[in-house]
């Protein structure tokens, strides 16, 4: 008997759409409704033949061997142990369950706790620390904006029904006539299908969004005759022809993504928007809003803020308190510079998304575990791969939206053959590490690092045939 | 046929994200993911035909792909890889000591390379990081 | 002055930490205290006498006392950090955090420095005879209350973020600078001897920048004003005067609107 | 189970009238008995004072806005958190601790129920995660209430009835505990850019007034018969000349009498008062003056009302409140940085952090002003300490705030020593007509545990040390009989408890945390209404066309509850 389970939340991008309507019979998912493309895409995943059953350990010829989740969770606990900076990043897409158990983990391993927000809106973070956040839920954008700005962010790709819920096209309570009533502005080096469905699209010159945010603060303050005539690429007029839309606004909200944060300067590209929204708050309302890319991308900010006060690049290797800096703790950093000497890439995939020549850093050089369902780029170079349940289809939990409303999962199928959740790994990696210390196992600082098993002893290259 | 410098940025498309929830190691997210998106204009100053196979090269390493049409149009001098395996083979690891590396606004060459091979997103990895033992473990 | 020299022979496999390498740590030590002073890799603490050999005997107090690092500093972050009084000459690069919170005395590099040097220093003088990294003179994540004050020359060029959230103090730069000058400053001076790239003063509240060189991208935000004359770090030249940035707040003062001020030789 | 007896303490407990009086405490099976065995271990309290756990009755330690104020300000940790202890998890943060250090912090200060002051329905799974992760005290958390959109409805319809059926939904829906208000219509109007000053404005669209809101809600909670009253931040916050606001606010509760089942007595919570005190016309020391006389005479003749007093611990710290406006004028003072939420169809919240600093004349008058008000204070049980954790100050100053009350000579020292413009402070208040009173230990237990714990009404459960009740006690290293000459030691004692015991379950010893793993319960208001089929259509509508998340995924799952302690009020029966 087939049976067809409704208010799904999926497991994709941080619109975190909770209409999903899902088909289930006999632990199978037959049918997928309301989700984008990418989103049916992991509900197919999981029923797909050729999944990870079980924890694997590289051989000698490259090959994997199945392992019991007892080996590898010693494997995994005896790492943690004897590296003296160990790094545990990812959480792309895991439940804040999950991530509560790895800060367990990570304060008792001494290890470095960072997400992927560190190569995403990490850039968001700095600038939330140095301006703040002036934001809102999405519901507030759906019920009242009627100028809405997509900046940097494409998010007809990214995020693929964020304009239908959120931002462009749905009648909200003081905004009944949808899109209709709404200006959308789109800014963006390239014409991207975000900006297709846009009143009006600026196409700044890549990587000036920061000047051309000066010459929309300047017009807000009133410096309208000492903004130059062309900047960034987009002519004096055109910033003014925006600008008196913004003002007209009853209520403006700008959404932002990596464009900004992926570009020179960074953070400024960020705070400086944030510093526009403050400015256009004297003339009407606006909100700001980072476009964050996993459905629950946003948790582990939130998550490790209530434990350890930071949202990532959390360095807890002094034992007696946190130290945050990006730049010094940021997974990317620490790989380019050699900082770390194991390595647990967790929901999400190191191997693809770090720059290679960061990434090699780590792959080519210390022990290194991956904790993901799937077969991804770092479990091809990863000494343990152990799968886990995937978030949203056999397992729930909270998730945080990309505006930090809670979002309750739901498990559609049961776990495939039986393997354990995040959060049940997490917590059996941390009773292994607390009995292997009432053993005597510890860091005990001796040069070498703890010993790669024997049969894990990198692969020699061949020459190519 | 002409070398090309241009300005790169590597972002999100939803065919490489549709790709890369059916997994790396397909041939889809391989078939999407090994472009590098210009502007029709840049394709006609290389002297090349669309979908020709170049080498684009950055301060920090090379990769081979296939030189398209923007799908979603690049301004002169600016072009676009999908967010993957492959444009992370040329973006630059500095991160301005924020923590994020390079991944929009580097400066790459664009050059013909008809005849090079594009190779595999496991091959790449694992020869990066010295674990290639010449077969692909995951056929796509 | 006192002298006691550390000579580092064992190199990290990671980094270390050396945030107790400070005259006011040592001062009044003995030769086996100082040798206990702890140092830092991950979760490891080393004595320091185990990495390296110690030399000379500190003064009584921090002012008395000067420290001289020799051998291969380059992997070691924090030394001096949150000194008052003293001086250390490393003879080396360093890594990270190099007189970061500095309230008095005087560090000298002989070498380069990595990023974070200098950060919400408060006084004191900091000399890198070589060049720098990213965020110099800068501050702390999230703080308001950036550089107050002190003197930080870097002889070599550096990276981005000079002085951002900058209050006080002044920073020279001898050579090139990529992006973002005074960001978000509200006072402190800024001397750039070689070119900017760009960014220069955005947000800035008050504070001053010269820039002896070109800056290749100036922000919109800023109007010229007037040519002036002035003596900077010892050169005279003339200046183009420009106030910004015109799309920050700016308090007034006298009922006059008091901006951040940027001058480029002209 | 253990067994404990603390022996020759010196016991303060207004719920029995006790006042300093020799005597031992008994605790078995979690819970306060006649006696013990002899097996049961000792704890030797000579000399020492012995009072039931505190209760705080309004403190944002859990959810959105609080960890939002954790997130944006990494320097409130840095070179401010302490060092990790040999028992306990990393505590980090000055103002804004983790949800372990204020666990601990709460535990060291002898507490063990702390009400999360402001839950947004919609974000109510956040706040069980925090409680969740704070360990060793119970928490309950208020629903933020008067700019909901259904409420405002159906206030303006006067369908309390209907009002009633909602706000009973969502304490079931949020697992919530009572019903909070704050700036009435004025968070609505944030929406738009906008405010309600007096309680007379009208909210934008909605044509509704604060006063209105604020009647409304008191009329629900009485038909609900709820335990606590409604809990209000009134209209126009911090500003100057906002006392007479607050006196109009004071006196919507004349028309109403509290109906419930819990000993309560009060029909409004007036929270962080000290906040609402104020007259003159700006900041400025020749316009700015107290009006905490006048409001506390009102509130003195009136046993309806309670209050919180909000103390200014004259520290760095972080501001936040459902009160979006206010953060919005405090961003456009100090110009540090700004985080702002607005929350779809319910409420809104914003962040800033704030400097009381002593050099300034308004921080040493809102300083005087606070205690003003705990010093007017009639009816210690009717008027509670807190700082409204961490916008006045952090919570963990809580036992510098018993020292000036306890002490006019601590009073005094800040007001000569700390304070740049005593002088002024001293012309522009009524500190110095109250420079030589002192409260007393007995009132000082009515503000931190009695009263506070019947205003809530949970006396039943919590700041007593009655036989049968859960053993909730701290032991302070402080000797009734022979009172502290130096001030300062009142702080200390207070500030790190001897021995704290939750639930019968030893969690300090000799000053150090030495249990922190204890179950802790979530204290939540199970409302029962009849069935109301209108209020259901309502609620349908309103998901499917304004909310942007399922109806289905609104509620808090029961897997997401920790430990959950339902007070049922069944209003059907």
């Amino acid at each position: 008997m087939s049976e067809v389970i409704k208010n799904v939340a999926c497991p994709y991008c941080g619109a975190c759409c909770d209409d999903l309507v899902v088909t289930v019979e006999n632990g199978k998912i037959l049918e997928v409704q309301n989700a984008c493309v990418i989103g049916t895409e992991i509900y197919h995943h999981a029923s797909r033949e050729g999944r990870v059953g079980s924890p694997r350990m590289r051989q000698p010829d490259g090959t994997y061997k199945d392992i019991t989740y007892d080996e590898a969770i010693d494997y995994t606990a005896r790492m943690l142990i004897k590296a003296k900076k160990p790094l545990i990043y990812g959480f792309g897409s895991t439940n804040c369950e999950g991530q509560a158990a790895a800060g367990r983990v990570a304060e008792e391993a001494g290890a470095v706790l960072d997400n992927c927000a560190s190569i995403c809106h990490g850039s968001s973070f700095l600038a939330i620390f140095d301006t703040g956040y002036p934001s809102c839920t999405l519901g507030e954008v759906k019920n009242r904006a009627d100028v809405v700005i997509y900046w940097g962010s494409n998010a007809a790709h990214a995020h693929p029904r964020h304009m239908s819920r959120y931002g462009v096209f749905p009648r909200g309570f003081f905004t009944n006539k949808g899109h209709r009533g709404r200006k959308v502005i789109t800014v963006d080096p390239r014409y991207t299908d975000t900006a297709r469905c846009s009143d009006i699209f600026l196409q700044v010159k890549q990587g000036h969004d920061y000047d051309l945010f000066d010459a929309f603060r300047m017009v807000m303050r009133g410096y309208v005759d000492d903004v130059p005539e062309i900047v960034a690429g987009i002519p004096k007029e055109k910033i003014l022809e925006v600008c008196d839309i913004i003002k007209m606004g009853r209520y403006v909200h700008i959404f932002f993504g990596m464009g900004l944060c992926h570009s020179d300067g960074r953070n400024h590209n960020v705070d400086i928007a944030i510093n526009l929204v403050r400015d256009i708050n004297e003339i009407t309302k606006c909100t700001i809003m980072a476009m964050r890319g996993h459905y629950n991308i946003a948790g582990p900010g939130v998550v490790w803020s209530w434990q350890f006060g930071f949202p990532y690049c959390i360095d807890l290797s002094k034992g007696s308190h946190a130290h945050m800096n990006p730049g010094e703790t940021s997974s990317v950093d620490l790989a380019n510079r050699g900082e770390v000497d194991a390595f647990i890439n967790i929901g999400t995939d190191a191997g693809a998304h770090f720059p290679i020549r960061s990434f090699e850093k780590l792959g080519s050089r210390v022990p290194m575990v991956t904790i993901d369902p799937s077969v991804n780029m770092a479990a091809t170079v990863s000494d343990v791969h152990i799968p886990v349940a995937i978030v949203g289809v056999e397992t729930g939990g909270i998730c945080y939206r990309m505006d930090n409303v809670p979002i309750q999962y739901r498990a559609v199928v049961p776990p495939y053959n039986g393997i354990l959740t995040d959060e049940e790994l997490f917590n059996r990696i941390l009773n292994r590490m607390l009995e292997l210390k009432t053993e005597g196992i510890e860091c005990d600082g001796k040069w070498e690092y703890a010993k790669p098993l024997p049969s894990l002893i990198p692969v020699k290259i061949e020459p190519e045939a | 046929m002409n070398a090309l410098h241009l300005n790169m940025v590597t972002q999100r498309a939803v065919e490489e994200g549709e790709a890369m929830e059916a997994g790396k190691t397909t041939q889809k997210y391989f078939d999407v993911c090994t472009v590098i998106e210009m502007n029709a204009d840049d394709i006609k100053a290389m002297e090349i035909p669309p979908n020709a196979i170049v080498k684009v090269t950055s301060e920090c390493g090379e990769v081979i792909v296939k030189a398209i049409i923007a799908r979603q149009t690049c301004p002169r001098g600016l072009c676009h890889m999908r967010q993957s395996v492959w444009a992370n083979q040329v973006v630059p690891p500095r991160t301005q000591s924020t923590g994020e590396p390079q991944y929009s606004g580097f400066p790459v060459t664009v050059e013909p390379a008809l005849d090079a091979r594009i190779v595999p997103a496991v091959e790449l990895v694992q020869k990066a990081c010295n674990k290639w033992n010449g077969k692909l473990l995951w056929p796509m | 002055m006192s002298t006691v020299t550390v000579t580092l022979k064992k190199q990290p496999e990671l980094y270390f930490e050396a945030d107790l390498i400070t005259p006011d740590q040592f001062a009044g030590k003995s030769a086996e205290e100082i040798g206990a002073v702890e140092i830092s890799e991950g979760k490891i603490k080393y004595p320091l006498s185990t990495v390296a050999t110690i030399g000379g005997a500190p003064g009584v107090t921090a002012a008395e006392t000067m420290i001289v690092l020799n051998g291969d500093w380059s992997r070691v972050k924090r030394i001096g950090q949150q000194m008052t009084a003293g001086e250390i000459v490393i003879n080396s690069n360093t890594d990270m955090y190099t007189g970061g919170w500095m309230k008095g005395g005087k560090i000298t590099v002989n070498g380069d420095v990595d990023s974070f040097t200098g950060i919400a220093m408060a006084g004191g003088e900091l000399m890198v005879n070589g060049k720098a990294e990213n965020h110099v003179g800068c501050a702390y994540r999230g703080d308001w209350r950036g550089m107050t004050g002190g003197v930080l020359r870097v002889t070599g060029s550096a990276g981005n973020d000079i002085g951002t959230f900058m209050r006080g103090g002044t920073i020279i730069i001898e050579g090139d600078v990529f992006i973002h000058v005074l960001t978000h400053g509200e006072g402190g001076t800024i001397i750039i001897k070689g070119n900017v790239e760009g960014r220069v003063g955005g947000q800035a509240v008050k504070g001053a920048v010269y820039v002896f060189g070109t800056i290749k991208y100036m922000m919109p935000g800023y109007k010229y004003v007037d040519n002036v004359e002035a003596e900077i770090d010892g050169e005279k030249a003339v200046f183009a005067h420009y106030i910004g940035d015109l799309g920050e707040r700016h308090p007034t003062s006298k009922n006059q609107i008091v901006f951040a001020n940027l001058y480029l030789k002209k | 189970m253990t067994e404990y007896i603390i022996k020759n303490g010196c016991v303060v407990d207004p719920t029995q009238g006790i006042n300093s009086q020799k005597m031992d405490i008994c605790i078995k099976d979690g819970k306060f008995v006649d006696k013990v065995s002899g097996a049961a271990k000792v704890i030797d309290a000579s000399g020492k004072l012995v009072m039931a756990a505190g209760v705080d009755i309004h403190s944002h330690v859990a959810g959105p806005k609080v960890d939002m104020g954790r997130l944006f300000r990494p320097e409130d940790k840095l070179f401010r958190s302490p060092m990790r202890g040999k028992n306990t998890r990393m505590e980090m943060g000055f103002s804004v601790p983790s949800t372990t250090k204020t666990g601990y912090d709460y535990a060291r200060l002898g507490f063990s129920f702390v009400m999360e002051a402001a839950m947004p329905p919609l974000e109510a799974a956040h706040v069980h995660e925090e409680i969740r992760d704070t360990p060793i005290i119970d928490e309950g958390a208020m629903p933020v209430l008067a700019n909901n959109w259904f409420l405002l409805e159906y206030f303006k319809n006067g369908e309390i009835e209907n009002a009633g059926a909602y706000a009973s939904w969502i304490l079931n829906a949020t697992r919530g505990f009572a019903l909070k208000c704050v700036n009435p219509g004025g968070t609505e109007a944030w929406g738009w850019g906008l405010n309600c000053i007096t309680i007379h404005d009208k909210v934008p669209y909605f044509d509704i007034t604060p006063a209105e809101i604020v009647a409304g809600l008191m009329e629900t909670n009485e038909y609900l018969r709820l335990p606590h009253s409604v809990h209000v931040h009134a209209n126009n916050l911090g500003n100057p000349g906002n006392y007479t606001t607050t006196l109009d606010t004071l006196k919507l509760a004349e028309g109403f009498a509290p109906n419930n089942d819990f000993g309560r007595e009060q029909v409004m919570h007036h929270t962080h008062i000290q906040f609402h005190c104020y007259g003159g016309e700006s900041f400025k020391s020749d316009s700015f003056e107290s009006k905490s006389k006048e409001v506390m005479d009102y509130v003195n003749s009136r046993k309806k009302l309670t209050v919180d007093i909000g103390q200014v611990t004259l520290d760095e710290t972080t501001t936040m409140t459902a009160d979006g406006p206010f953060e919005y004028h405090l961003t456009h003072m100090n110009h540090l940085k700004w985080s702002n939420v607005d929350v779809e169809l319910e409420t809104a919240a914003g962040i800033v952090p704030f400097v009381y600093d002593p050099a300034t004349f308004i921080a040493g008058a809102q300083w005087a002003i606070g205690l003003e008000i705990a010093l007017f204070a009639k009816d210690k049980d009717r008027c509670f300490v807190t700082t409204d954790h961490p916008n006045a100050g952090p919570f963990w100053r809580y036992p510098r705030i018993y020292k000036w009350l306890l002490s006019a000579k601590a009073r005094n020292d800040v007001i000569e020593n700390q304070l740049k413009y005593g002088g002024k402070v001293i012309d522009r208040t009524y500190i110095g007509e109250l420079a030589d009173k002192e409260i007393t230990l007995y009132e000082l237990a009515q503000m931190t545990r009695s009263g506070v714990a019947k205003a809530l009404g949970l006396k039943d459960m919590y700041g007593s040390l009655k036989t049968g009740l859960a053993a909730n006690v701290a032991v302070y290293d402080i000797d009734p009989a022979n009172l502290p000459s130096d001030p300062e030691q009142y702080e200390k004692a207070f500030g790190s408890c001897f021995a704290f015991f939750k639930d019968g379950i030893l969690a300090v010893e000799d000053h150090e945390i030495v249990n922190y793993s204890m179950p802790k319960k979530t204290v939540w208001v199970n409302s029962i209404v009849p069935e109301n089929k209108q209020v259901k259509r309502d609620i349908r509508d309103k998901f499917l066309h304004s909310y942007t998340i399922a109806l289905d995924n609104y509620a808090v799952f029961d897997e997401h509850v920790h430990n959950p302690y339902a007070i049922k009020v069944d209003i059907t029966s």
